[in-house]
């Protein structure tokens, strides 16, 4: 069970307080009327769900209510950091996106 | 095949000290090349290979295993067996698995301990009660045997469920399917590779699927922890890591990993002689053969393939557990673990040709693959052999996903099982 | 014959007797001891039946290790399952039970296996019984054979709890290492908290008061520790509390017992019987020992043959001398000293040292204590029928594990084990750390500072530091590095704890003492007792190819029980390795899993059962339907008044009384269990069109809309009238049971994907009371308590909402209706919700004001076709599906939520289902809901299901049925299309009867809607 | 028509009655702080026009640290978020303060929104008022220093809690506070359980300052 910095509340906190949002930084198609059906299907449904480094979000459900980002590793639920969702997306960016 | 287990053999082997006892399947070193090589030998993946080379006469077949089989999903599940789901396309393939796990043991001459002792979906809000009834509705015009039980049928059958009406979710009523059961989860994977190997199906545990080449649209073989092995078609049936194998050959798919656990009480006297089912509780219990309590409840929400989840869960499920029998409030829990599940956004399976010839998965059973272990085993066998979906699997294919053609379990779902 | 040797050291109070009762006989025990103590004191040797083959078996253990002394302790709703007789604190009137042996424990029926046994080897269920029919019934006497003790049969009287801290060190275990552990922590001003399971602090000090531990003997050493740790304020030491699992991130979960040792009458009602502490620590130091295995031996399993130290514990710590003929047999030093003791106390003991040379100074202190020690021997077998009589000794090779020579047999009446020491690793493994084997040590051990990075530390005999002396200067050493680790100093110097061990040599790697026989052909050596694992069942196991340890494990029950394998898992791996021709470590060990020790239900659950199992949410108004008598629905957590009985009315009719009111007069409903979101912000008509499939751009202040919200997948997720406030201010309204997702929703959209837009959202849910006046007698009610609103017809239109006062409140009132009537739905505080709801009752007294609830709404709202998302939907609804186009602006610039997948192939195709309504040929006929829609009555399985019932009632308007439905294609088949007629007639099925229904527009009262906009 | 009356949340369980002056005989003594008011406002902290904006209404400088409140004045302003605050004084403020709120954030981006119906408070003191909480909460109260507040679990609900009256102050919405009162009435009573009179309780405007 977890323990995460809210970057908001600049605490840390028992997983309880929060909520797990999936895949952070998809990317939903800036025109979706004109992608093609798997294109679409795809954004909604398809995931990385990988085996290591996984960037998430989750919302400080019982505090701040602020969604925020989490670098953490799904094979052994190490975790790298969290950062404000703009501070979290210079990270992610940084590191050439999701790897 | 051979049925060599029996009371006989018990007997002839027992007087000889029981040295004579053969291997119950045969451990193979993965050769460079097969016809059909199957990624994953839980219960599914043997029941993939049993089927290919029984019915479809496939002979090259070799099952690759990273762990020890049976060691995935299937030896970490609750073994709930039951057909009664909402959808026809659902309801099929779990019937259809269901009529299998009626005939398994003796098919397989190996007692997979299927015990048909029926389950109790339990309602406790008018929103419960009416899709219960859709279900059952349902199940019974698919053939299916199901029931509606008002709250006093319920007590009746078990006396020790707490059905009082000052209780936070009040029992008003369930469905019951007689038919549904569990099953020694452990030794389906066995008795699946028992059969297996006989049919000259090999065996690879220990063998780590690393990475897939490919070329020209083609599946040409595995890069393995054991060197390379060329495999004319592959069906990839590894649960919780079915992404991480999809990430190989450059796929994604509609997946998350989840945690999902469970846990046994001490083994005690028989207390309850069935299976109980909540959604809105928050928890399920059965009593195995050996006397311990098997209980479980839903996923952990964050994603993970650490096979263990977070303490809160495991405590809910115990108040859920006493909410439903508040008897067990003094029995104690022996053990918990977690397994991997790999859950899809309509709570369905997917058994589906890629876009990668030569190429299929079979996935996505989530919380509830377990009892479709040899129906899902048999059409996906079908799919690979004939290039071409079962038709009970026609409707589990990936393109529902951008078809939109979902088939939406999630409210006969809500809980694992 | 008692077998109490009184010494000063015991840690029992003589003076304190107390009487108990095993399997209906009385028994005189002391203070601090545990029924195991208590039960070998008094002689009984067999306590229960084994598993599989009905074997006698008896006391092994003297803690959580215990395999065989599963009891049940009291009776009634206080009786406990399983309770292992070693951990279980006598108290005066203990009452106790066996769980094992039936019909009595001295014929046990499944003892007739016992000749059998050959014949029932690892796995001979999956061999045989596989004949479909008769399964069953072999599995029946099967179930009847298994299990222990028996759940209570009445509920819990005891309450638990739960307690959540912070600590910067936890230390698990309090041996002397733990204890050293804690007080150089707390010296160094270090918050501590220590545990230990058992009833006092010392561990195996408590066993062996002879050592001499800093000059001082053991005793001694611990009082004055002890004493010391009391004595600081940032140190607290629970007793009794067993720390059963570690999860990630240093989360330590303990489980505390207060109560189950005192005397049934001096239990407190009020406190708790167990508690449950999460304790999350920025240092973990484990501290917890080791186990003593046995060796593996023919007929182990009888009873009187214990672990050697559970003999040298029950001698020394409870003055119970289980035989006065010992034998101990032994590979290492650690048997010497319980030899020695035992042989003090008056015992005569043979010590089999499987070993060619001792260690010599051990040697020497056994002879000086009359200890007859047997180098180079083993025992092969254990001698006797319901206790152990004697041991057949075999000569054993210098180097490998076989048999070199016949030895003697000797008599005797107890037997003690050492096989070697088994760390408690346990902890440490649970979220994810892993042993290694030392096979100097001969052990999985873990190392002190492997991971300190993740803050996990390790002292005493959990590494393999089996010496006291050393271990505890390890300990030293380790803390040093642990209160460097916060950054601070220890509190004085470490000096040096010298001990009065000898020095120790080498033990043998034995783990199964060999009989000259193949395995499998001479007695049963038992691994696992609990689930009569034998050796050759290992091996048996192996022959099958079942080979990986797991599925050796699996396949044999290996550490399968409650004990999950404290004494038999070494063991096991050691014996199969042996048998695979492989290394300990290549072998490797199964996984350690929660709980340590088993953890009652109830201590889990903690307060979540009863009132506080899950919140109950209530409204401002909640007291008022009480007072009316309204049978509650829970509705998400809400409890919304479902109907209002009263007197000699069934639920029917209260329901037609209140939809026939509300229609002819006026009613009143309790809404304000809606979910309420305040939106304000530049651009909240952007993100209204965004969120909802309406369009939003053009709605007025003073206005309202219904919104239909979809996710992503374009179907519905949920529905609500939303007011427009002012330009920049709108309120949204969402279904009850989809409040809280709606909220996250929206958030989540605004934070991720349009920080941009200018928005703010806030749930104001329970900010306001929401009283629902309906019926054409609303207006008149309301005009008497609200002057300030021109309720007139012309001036406040249907969809229009008014700010004012109602009842001398203020209130915003919305001109809105999901009845069809005229309806004003009141809004106020919700500190005032009980107020308002009171006046509006008074106000509405002389028009007969009907308060009404889900269940007559339900039937008002399907009379008008009205939808309830997750009753009329399910989540493969598109608003086309329910033929609510007109909620569907396509011509948004925005691509709002859901839109996109409108269009793909099996959303937009043909055949889908779609929202419709039903009547049934007979009118008095109501429709289950849920009821299936089939297109002939006489069809064989499997019938194909065209849709199904989602909402049906009797329509007191009507003085019919009614009903709404999903069906495929239905908007097409409705009888008030003409071009399609004849596909309008369906069946409906349920339960066995299936019903002719003509296929409908849903809407059935008042279709140009004269009521509501008048 | 009667004179509108208030019904704070916990009205229902009567506290008024039991109550009595806090003494040592109970290890914990719990109380409503009813019917005070309560202003959702949210707002950039960043953005220094809307600080400098909310200071000449409510009197005292914003709290823009995260997880700490201001009070001055009778009005207390509770961090919730980065752009969320939470301010509470008695209910004859309520008016002028949301009134005031509203027309000086005129043009900024911003909301007010009274929520004064939506929340309770509960006062939670005496020597095992922190063991209560560490049976209800997984929150580490034992750390809260005086003058933060956090948003935190409670059993399985949640609450905002800081410390105030030599114990703990719970904020909690109206719907949840009856299980929350007797999730405490449960937590508390292996320690006794006392109902401490407050100042002032029930009518309209007779709020307890903070
Ligand atoms: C706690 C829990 C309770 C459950 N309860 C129920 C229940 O009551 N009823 C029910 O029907 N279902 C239940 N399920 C779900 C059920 O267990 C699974 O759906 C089902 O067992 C899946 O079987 P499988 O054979 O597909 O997967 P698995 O048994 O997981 O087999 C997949 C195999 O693939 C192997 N593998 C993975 N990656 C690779 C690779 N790269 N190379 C080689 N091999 C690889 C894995 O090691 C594994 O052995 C439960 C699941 C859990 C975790
Ligand atoms: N001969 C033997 O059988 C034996 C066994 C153990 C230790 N020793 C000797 O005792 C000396 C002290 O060793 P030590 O301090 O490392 O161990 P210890 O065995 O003296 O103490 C360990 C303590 O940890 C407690 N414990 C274990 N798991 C726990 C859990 N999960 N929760 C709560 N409490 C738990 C036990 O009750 C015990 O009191 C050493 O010299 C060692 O060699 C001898
Ligand atoms: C149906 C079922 C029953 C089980 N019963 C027991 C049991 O009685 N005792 C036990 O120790 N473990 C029991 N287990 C748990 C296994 O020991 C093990 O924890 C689980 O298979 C997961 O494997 P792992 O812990 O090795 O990861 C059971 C598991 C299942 C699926
Ligand atoms: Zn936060």
């Amino acid at each position: 069970m977890f323990v995460l910095f809210c970057p908001h509340c600049q605490e840390k906190r028992e997983e309880e307080e929060f909520g797990y949002g999936g895949e952070a930084f998809r990317v939903r198609p800036s025109t979706p009327d004109t992608v093609d059906d798997e294109t679409w299907g795809d954004y909604l449904f398809m995931r990385s769900n990988p085996k290591g480094w996984n960037w998430e979000l989750w919302s400080h459900a019982t505090g701040c209510r602020k969604f925020f980002v989490v670098k953490r590793n799904t094979a052994t639920n190490a975790i790298a950091g969290s950062w404000t969702l703009a501070e979290g997306r210079k990270v992610y960016d940084a590191e050439g996106g999701a790897q | 095949m051979k049925k060599d287990y029996s009371l006989w053999s018990l007997f002839t082997k027992g007087l000889k000290h029981n040295e004579g006892w053969d291997p119950a399947w045969r451990s193979a070193d993965p050769k460079p090349s097969y016809n059909v090589v199957i990624v994953g030998a839980g219960g599914h993946g043997l029941a993939t290979a049993y089927y290919l080379a029984k019915e479809h006469g496939v002979r090259d077949i070799a099952v690759i295993e990273k762990g020890y089989l049976g060691g995935g999903n299937t030896a970490r599940n609750t073994t709930i067996v039951r057909s009664n789901y909402l959808w026809d396309e659902a309801t099929m393939l779990y019937e259809h698995a269901l009529k299998l796990w009626e005939g398994l043991t003796e098919d397989l001459n190996f007692n997979v301990m299927f015990s048909q002792r029926g389950v109790f979906n339990l309602g406790h809000t008018l929103q419960d009660m009416r899709d219960i009834e859709r279900r059952v509705n349902a199940n019974v015009l698919n053939g299916i045997d199901a029931q509606m039980l008002d709250t006093a049928e319920v007590k009746r059958m078990i006396p020790i469920l707490n059905t009082s009406k000052n209780a936070r979710y009040p029992v008003l009523g369930a469905s019951y399917q007689p038919r549904a059961g569990v099953a020694r989860h452990d030794a389906v994977a066995w008795g699946f590779a028992r059969a297996a190997s006989k049919y000259g199906v090999d065996i690879v545990e220990n063998c780590e699927v690393i990475g897939m080449d490919l070329a020209g649209g083609r599946i040409q073989g595995l890069q393995t922890s054991r060197g390379f092995i060329r495999a004319e078609r592959v069906g990839c049936v590894a649960s919780g890591h079915s992404s991480v194998l999809a990430k190989m050959a450059g796929i994604r798919l509609p997946i998350d990993s989840h945690p999902l656990q469970a846990f046994v009480s001490e083994s005690m006297k028989p207390v309850l002689d069935t299976i109980v089912m909540s959604n809105a509780v928050h928890g399920y219990a059965s009593q195995s053969d050996k006397g311990e309590l098997v209980i479980g409840a839903g996923i952990d929400h964050y994603t993970s393939y650490t096979q263990r989840g977070s303490p809160h869960i495991i405590e809910h499920t115990a108040a859920a557990i006493i909410e439903l029998f508040p008897i067990f409030s003094r029995v104690r829990m022996n053990r918990q673990w977690g397994g991997i599940v790999d859950t899809t956004p309509d709570a369905c399976p997917i058994i589906s040709k890629t876009k990668v010839k030569g190429l299929y998965f079979n996935c996505g059973w989530g919380t509830g693959g377990f009892k479709a272990t040899p129906g899902s085993g048999n059409v996906f066998a079908h799919t690979i052999a004939k290039d071409d979906p079962h038709p009970l699997n026609k409707a589990f294919s990936l393109d529902r996903f951008s078809t939109g053609h979902l088939i939406d379990e999630h409210g006969a779902a809500a809980v694992a099982h | 014959m008692s077998h109490r040797v009184k010494h000063s050291g015991a840690r029992v109070d003589f003076d304190r007797p107390l009487a108990f009762s095993f399997d209906g006989k009385s028994y005189g025990g002391y203070a601090g001891d545990t029924l195991a103590s208590a039960l070998l004191a008094n002689g009984v040797r067999m306590l229960g039946r084994s598993f599989k083959y009905g074997r006698p078996r008896g006391i092994v253990g003297a803690g959580p290790e215990e395999p065989n002394a599963l009891t049940q302790v009291e009776t009634g709703a206080a009786t406990i399952p399983n309770l292992k007789a070693t951990q279980v604190e006598l108290y005066d009137g203990l009452i106790a039970r066996r769980t094992t042996g039936w019909p009595t424990l001295d014929f046990d029926l499944k003892s007739l296996c016992g000749p059998f046994s050959r014949f029932m080897p690892a796995g001979f269920y999956y061999k045989t019984f596989q004949n479909r029919t008769l399964w069953p019934r072999f599995e029946h006497i099967i179930r009847q054979a298994a299990g222990y003790g028996s759940a209570p049969e009445e509920a819990d009287a005891d309450t638990y709890d739960h307690r959540h801290r912070h600590a910067e060190v936890v230390v698990v275990g309090g041996g002397a290492c733990g204890l050293l552990a804690a007080l150089d922590a707390g010296r160094a001003g270090l918050q501590v908290i220590l545990f230990d399971e058992q009833n006092e602090m010392g561990g195996w000090l408590l066993s062996s008061p002879n050592t001499v531990i800093g000059g001082e003997p053991a005793a001694q050493w611990l009082k004055t520790i002890i004493a010391e740790l009391r004595s600081l304020p940032n140190v607290e030491m629970l007793t009794r509390t067993s720390a059963f699992a570690l999860h990630d991130m240093n989360l330590i979960v303990a489980v505390e017992q207060l109560q189950d040792h005192l005397p049934l009458a001096e239990r407190s009602e009020t406190k708790p019987r167990q508690r449950l502490h999460r304790v999350r620590a920025d240092r973990i130091i484990l501290a917890s020992g080791a186990i003593e295995r046995p060796l593996v031996f023919g007929n182990n399993d009888l009873p009187g043959i214990l672990t050697a130290s559970a003999l040298t514990t029950y001698l020394n710590r409870y003055g119970v001398g289980v035989g006065k003929r010992v034998v101990l047999q032994t590979s290492n030093d650690y048997a010497y000293q319980g030899a020695c003791d035992l042989a003090n106390s008056g015992c005569s003991v043979v010590l089999v040292d499987t070993r060619m040379r001792p260690n010599t100074a051990w040697e020497q202190r056994a002879h000086v204590a009359g200890v007859d020690v047997r180098p180079g021997y083993g025992v092969a077998a254990a001698q006797g029928g319901r206790a152990v009589k004697g041991v057949k000794l075999v000569k054993l090779d210098a180097d490998r594990n076989v048999m070199s020579g016949e030895g003697p047999t000797v008599e005797c009446d107890a037997v003690g084990s050492s096989g070697g020491l088994s760390p408690t690793v346990h902890l440490y493994c649970h979220d994810g750390g892993r042993p290694y084997w030392d096979e100097e040590k001969l052990a999985f051990v873990v190392s002190a500072t492997g991971r300190a990075a993740a803050g996990i530390y390790c002292v005493g005999s959990i590494t393999g530091t089996f010496g006291l002396q050393a271990a505890l200067a390890q300990t030293q050493q380790t803390v040093g590095e642990v209160i460097a680790s916060f950054g601070k100093a220890p509190a004085q110097e470490t000096r040096k704890i010298e001990t009065d061990e000898p020095e120790a040599t080498p033990a043998r790697r034995i783990f199964r003492v060999p009989d000259g026989k193949a395995e499998g052909h001479g007695q049963k050596a038992f691994v696992d007792f609990q689930n009569d694992v034998s050796a050759a069942d290992i091996h048996l196991a192996i022959r099958e190819n079942y080979r990986s340890i797991e599925h050796i494990k699996r396949y044999t029950a290996l550490g399968f029980g409650t004990d999950q394998g404290k004494l038999s898992n070494v063991n096991g791996f050691a014996i199969a390795a042996d048998a695979l021709s492989k290394s300990i470590p290549e072998v490797g060990t199964t996984t350690y899993r929660p709980a340590y020790s088993p953890v009652t239900f109830g201590t889990l659950a903690g307060p979540h059962e009863g009132d506080t199992f899950e919140p109950r949410r209530y409204t401002a108004m909640h007291a008022s339907h009480v007072a009316r008598g309204a049978v509650f629905e829970n509705v998400g957590q809400w409890l919304r008044p479902q109907y209002f009985l009263k007197p000699g009315e069934d639920q029917e009719a209260a329901i037609r009384r209140e939809c026939v009111a509300t229609r002819r007069s006026v009613g009143l409903m309790d809404a304000s269990t809606l979910g309420k979101i305040d939106i304000q912000g530049k651009n909240v008509r952007e993100f209204l069109n965004r969120v909802y499939a309406n369009a939003w751009t053009q709605l007025a202040p003073g206005k309202c809309r219904y919104g239909l919200m979809l996710d992503e997948n374009g179907m519905v997720m949920d529905d609500g009238v939303t007011a427009c406030i002012s330009d920049e201010h709108f309120v949204m309204t969402t279904t009850t049971g989809g409040a809280a997702r709606v909220m996250s929703w929206l958030e989540n959209w605004h934070q991720t994907e349009w920080p941009d837009l200018d928005v703010y959202m806030t749930s104001v849910t329970d900010h306001w009371a929401t009283a629902a006046v309906v019926g054409p007698k609303s207006r008149q009610v309301l005009e008497k308590l609200c002057s300030d609103i021109d309720l007139s017809p012309g001036s406040f239109k249907f969809m229009d909402w008014r700010e004012g006062t109602v009842a001398g409140v203020p209130a915003r009132v919305f001109r809105i209706s999901f009845s069809g009537e005229l309806a004003f739905e009141v809004n106020v505080d919700a500190s005032y919700g009980h107020h308002v709801w009171e006046a509006l009752m008074e106000a509405g007294a002389e028009f007969g004001i009907t308060p009404y609830g889900t269940d007559a709404m339900h039937l008002l709202r399907a009379e008008k076709g009205f939808i309830i998302v997750g009753q009329d939907t399910d989540g493969s609804m598109t608003p086309f599906d329910l033929d609510m186009a007109w909620a569907v602006s396509m011509k948004k610039p925005f691509s709002f939520i859901g839109k996109r997948s409108f269009a793909r192939s099996d959303t937009a195709g043909p055949n889908r289902k779609q929202l419709v309504g039903l009547l049934t040929d007979d009118p008095s006929v109501v429709l289950a809901e849920g009821a299936q829609i089939i297109e002939r009555p006489d069809a064989s399985l499997p019938v194909a299901m065209l849709g199904h019932v989602t909402s049906s009632y009797f329509s007191p308007e009507l003085n019919r049925s009614i009903a709404m439905a999903v069906v495929r294609d239905g908007i097409q088949r409705r009888s008030d299309d003409s071009r399609k007629a004849g596909r309008d007639v369906l069946f409906a099925y349920s339960r066995g009867t299936t019903h002719k229904v003509k296929v409908v527009s849903p809407v059935f009262v008042d279709p140009k809607g004269e009521r509501q906009n008048g | 028509m009667a004179e509108p009356l208030m019904q704070s949340p916990l009205s229902a369980f009567d506290l008024g009655v039991q109550a009595r002056a806090i003494d040592d005989s109970r290890g914990v003594w719990a109380s409503e702080i009813p019917l005070l008011a309560y202003i959702s406002l949210r707002g950039d902290a960043g953005d220094a026009a809307f600080v400098e904006k909310v200071v000449s209404v409510i009197g005292m400088p914003l709290p823009v640290a995260p997880c700490t409140f201001a009070a001055s004045n009778g009005v207390t302003a509770l961090w919730m978020s980065p752009d969320e605050w939470m301010i509470v004084c008695r209910r004859e403020r309520l008016s002028e303060l949301t009134s005031g709120l509203k027309s000086i954030l005129q043009g900024i981006r911003s909301q007010v929104a009274d929520n004064s119906g939506g929340y309770t408070q509960v006062s939670l003191q005496g020597r095992n008022a922190l063991d209560v909480l560490q049976h209800a909460s997984v929150y580490d109260f034992a750390a809260l220093q005086p003058g933060r507040v956090v948003g935190t679990t409670f059993g399985k609900s949640s609450v905002y809690a800081y410390r105030a009256d030599n114990g703990f102050r719970l904020i909690m919405r109206r719907s949840f506070a009856d299980y929350i009162w007797r999730y405490l009435v449960r937590a508390a009573a292996p320690y006794g359980l006392g109902i401490a009179a407050i100042e002032a309780t029930g009518h309209a405007g007779q709020g307890v300052a903070e």
